[in-house]
């Protein structure tokens, strides 16, 4: 018994660490003018809470983080700053009321519903005692793969997913032909000479 | 062995935590490049150590995906630092002769 | 095609080892997989003398064992000068002549030397490597020579 | 013999491991007190690379002797090639952008206590 409250104490711990490391790295990214180091933190970012995710059991969701979050999105950021130029311009300090009221409300209001959620992995949640139990109780026979979230995403929910998919992909190609990775962008810097 | 494994996972958190004062501080973009590189080592590692504090090791899949993404991905930034576009080949190697294979 | 046997052999082990499962579907979906990578890089030309160099893994594995314990010992001296009170480091940068000639045996050499604390490979200029030290000690002439004749031996066979 | 030899291995091998994980993990702190030490850009990089050797190493022999079966011991192992191929690379790359965007490093000794001066001289 004893143990169990103290691995929990540990989880905990590291819970809170991880995400007070993802708080500072969000002031970071709010804060910051140089476009550059708001994407290597948005890399930082992501990379957290990919381990954050892995943490609470969310495997897959840590596995789609990893390749989407750390590895694309960067990517796609630097491909977008190559479009426009290297630093954000200040804001006029009242421009920014109407936002952080926006935040602030819509933080209120989740933390207001996030008084009625049942306890992390309670077994009488209703997550737990309705349609989740029949598909991990059933999957393993009817689709014989090992990850519950791979049977439940490529066979029940099969089509579902591949029209996901469709989507996902769509708008990952209109974004690449958008910025067009560089051919512009490399003849305007290479005209103006260059670095920096 | 519960209590160190969960010792070098906090040893682990408090040096993410110190690169992460280097990547805010960084004065050139060349430190926050590796920063960020050395803290997706550094996740990698505290994802594998995870797994086994956690008693479950196929956590080690997602580190394994990790260290390669973490690893694109740098490549990608300092292609983009080198060249401002990503259409440029990296190796600038002429088509070698075909031969064999 | 003996290239691509042995990309085939690495594809089948490693897939075989990542899943370690026997069920006759996953292992026909490893298989087309499989296939998928190797026509892939068919289809990108990545497969060729440079990039699986299957004669010399036994001589790159002896290399191995001594490169690791050389990085064993470069870490020792960089992790006393990171704990250190006073900050006593000589950082220099040098040119290194090296010996090899094959591009596998200079990114051999040139990796190890970045592989081993204390020395950054910058740049390869023909024969020349640009090599960034934290200790001028251990840059000076003739530091390097022992790793140099050692991977050009591992990459091309070839005694000094 | 042999056999007990065996049954001490596997009684010890939660206790190596979790040796192991702890010198890789305090080993991953000292490479990331050096980033944070070092003056300049070419020296924080000798640093890093202390996590990306000795570090891993440590902590990948830690999580081989702690593991199950062979399965995890060969993704182990697969990890650690990986972070040994794309580590230097990486590292190469970083340094060589820095070099060719005309980063100067800092050379010579570096500023030190007068009182050390005299006793290493």
């Amino acid at each position: 018994m004893e143990t169990v409250a103290v691995s929990d104490m540990g989880l905990a711990l590291a819970n809170i660490i991880l995400l007070t490391i993802l708080f500072v790295v969000g002031i970071a990214i709010a804060r910051l003018r140089s476009l550059f180091a708001i994407v290597m933190l948005s890399g930082v970012y992501s990379l957290v809470s990919a381990t954050w995710f892995v943490m609470l059991d969310a495997v897959d969701v840590a596995f789609t983080e990893a390749a989407v979050g750390a590895g694309l999105s960067t990517a796609l950021l630097l491909g977008g700053m190559l479009l426009t130029s290297r630093t954000a311009k200040a804001e006029k300090p009242f421009a920014r009321l109407a936002p952080f009221i926006v935040v602030l409300a819509t933080g209120a209001i989740l933390i207001y519903a996030s008084v009625d959620l049942p306890a992390l992995g309670d077994p009488d949640s209703p997550v737990n005692t309705g349609v989740g139990r029949e598909y991990l109780e059933r999957h393993y026979g009817e689709m014989g793969f090992p990850n519950v979230v791979t049977s439940i995403l490529a066979s029940y929910r099969g089509f579902d997913t591949l029209g996901e998919t469709a989507v996902v992909f769509t708008a990952g190609l209109a974004v690449a032909l958008l910025l067009g990775f560089g051919e512009r962008s490399l003849a305007e810097s290479i005209r103006k000479g260059g670095r920096k | 062995m519960n209590l160190l494994l969960a010792s070098s996972a906090a040893a682990l958190l408090i040096a993410i935590v110190l690169m992460l004062i280097r990547t805010l501080l960084g004065p050139t973009l060349y430190d926050r490049v590796l920063a960020v590189n050395s803290f997706g080592t550094m996740t990698v590692l505290l994802l594998g150590l995870l797994g086994f504090a956690m008693g479950r090791p196929d956590f080690l899949d997602i580190a394994l995906l990790y260290s390669l993404i973490n690893f694109v991905s740098t490549i990608a930034i300092l292609k983009f630092f080198r060249y401002r576009s990503f259409q440029v080949s990296l190796s600038r190697r002429v088509p070698a002769p075909k031969e064999g294979s | 095609m003996g290239y691509f046997l042995g990309l085939l052999c690495a594809l089948v082990v490693f897939w075989y080892t990542m899943s370690g499962m026997n069920e006759p579907l996953i292992l026909g979906l490893g298989a087309v997989s499989v296939i998928v990578t190797m026509i892939l890089s068919w289809r990108l030309k990545v497969v060729d003398a440079d990039s699986s160099p299957y004669g010399r893994i036994i001589a790159f594995l002896v290399y191995w064992v001594w490169l690791f314990i050389e990085i064993l010992k470069a870490n020792w001296r960089v992790i006393q000068a990171c704990v250190k009170a006073d900050l006593d480091i000589n950082p220099a940068l040098v040119k290194v002549k090296t010996v090899c000639r094959s591009d596998l045996a200079k990114t051999t050499f040139a990796n190890s030397i970045t592989l081993t604390p204390g020395t950054v490979t910058l740049a390869v200029e023909g024969d020349k490597l640009l090599v960034h030290a934290l200790y001028e000690e251990d840059a000076e002439p003739g530091a390097f020579d022992e790793m140099d004749a050692l991977s050009a031996r591992a990459a091309d066979g070839r005694h000094k | 013999m042999l056999t007990d030899a065996i049954e001490m291995f596997h009684l010890a091998r939660p206790w190596l491991g979790g040796i192991f994980c702890l010198i890789g993990a305090i080993l991953t702190v000292i490479g990331t007190v050096g980033v944070l030490r070092f003056p300049d850009f070419y020296t924080r990089l000798h640093a890093a690379s202390i996590t990306d050797t000795a570090g891993a190493t440590a902590l990948l022999v830690g999580m081989a002797f702690m593991a199950p079966g062979w399965v995890v011991v060969a993704k182990v192992a697969a990890i650690w090639v990986f972070l040994f191929l794309t580590g230097p690379t990486a590292s190469h790359a970083i340094a060589n952008a820095a070099h060719v965007a005309g980063l100067e490093p800092l050379i010579g000794r570096m500023w030190r206590d007068t009182e050390t001066e005299s006793e290493e001289e």
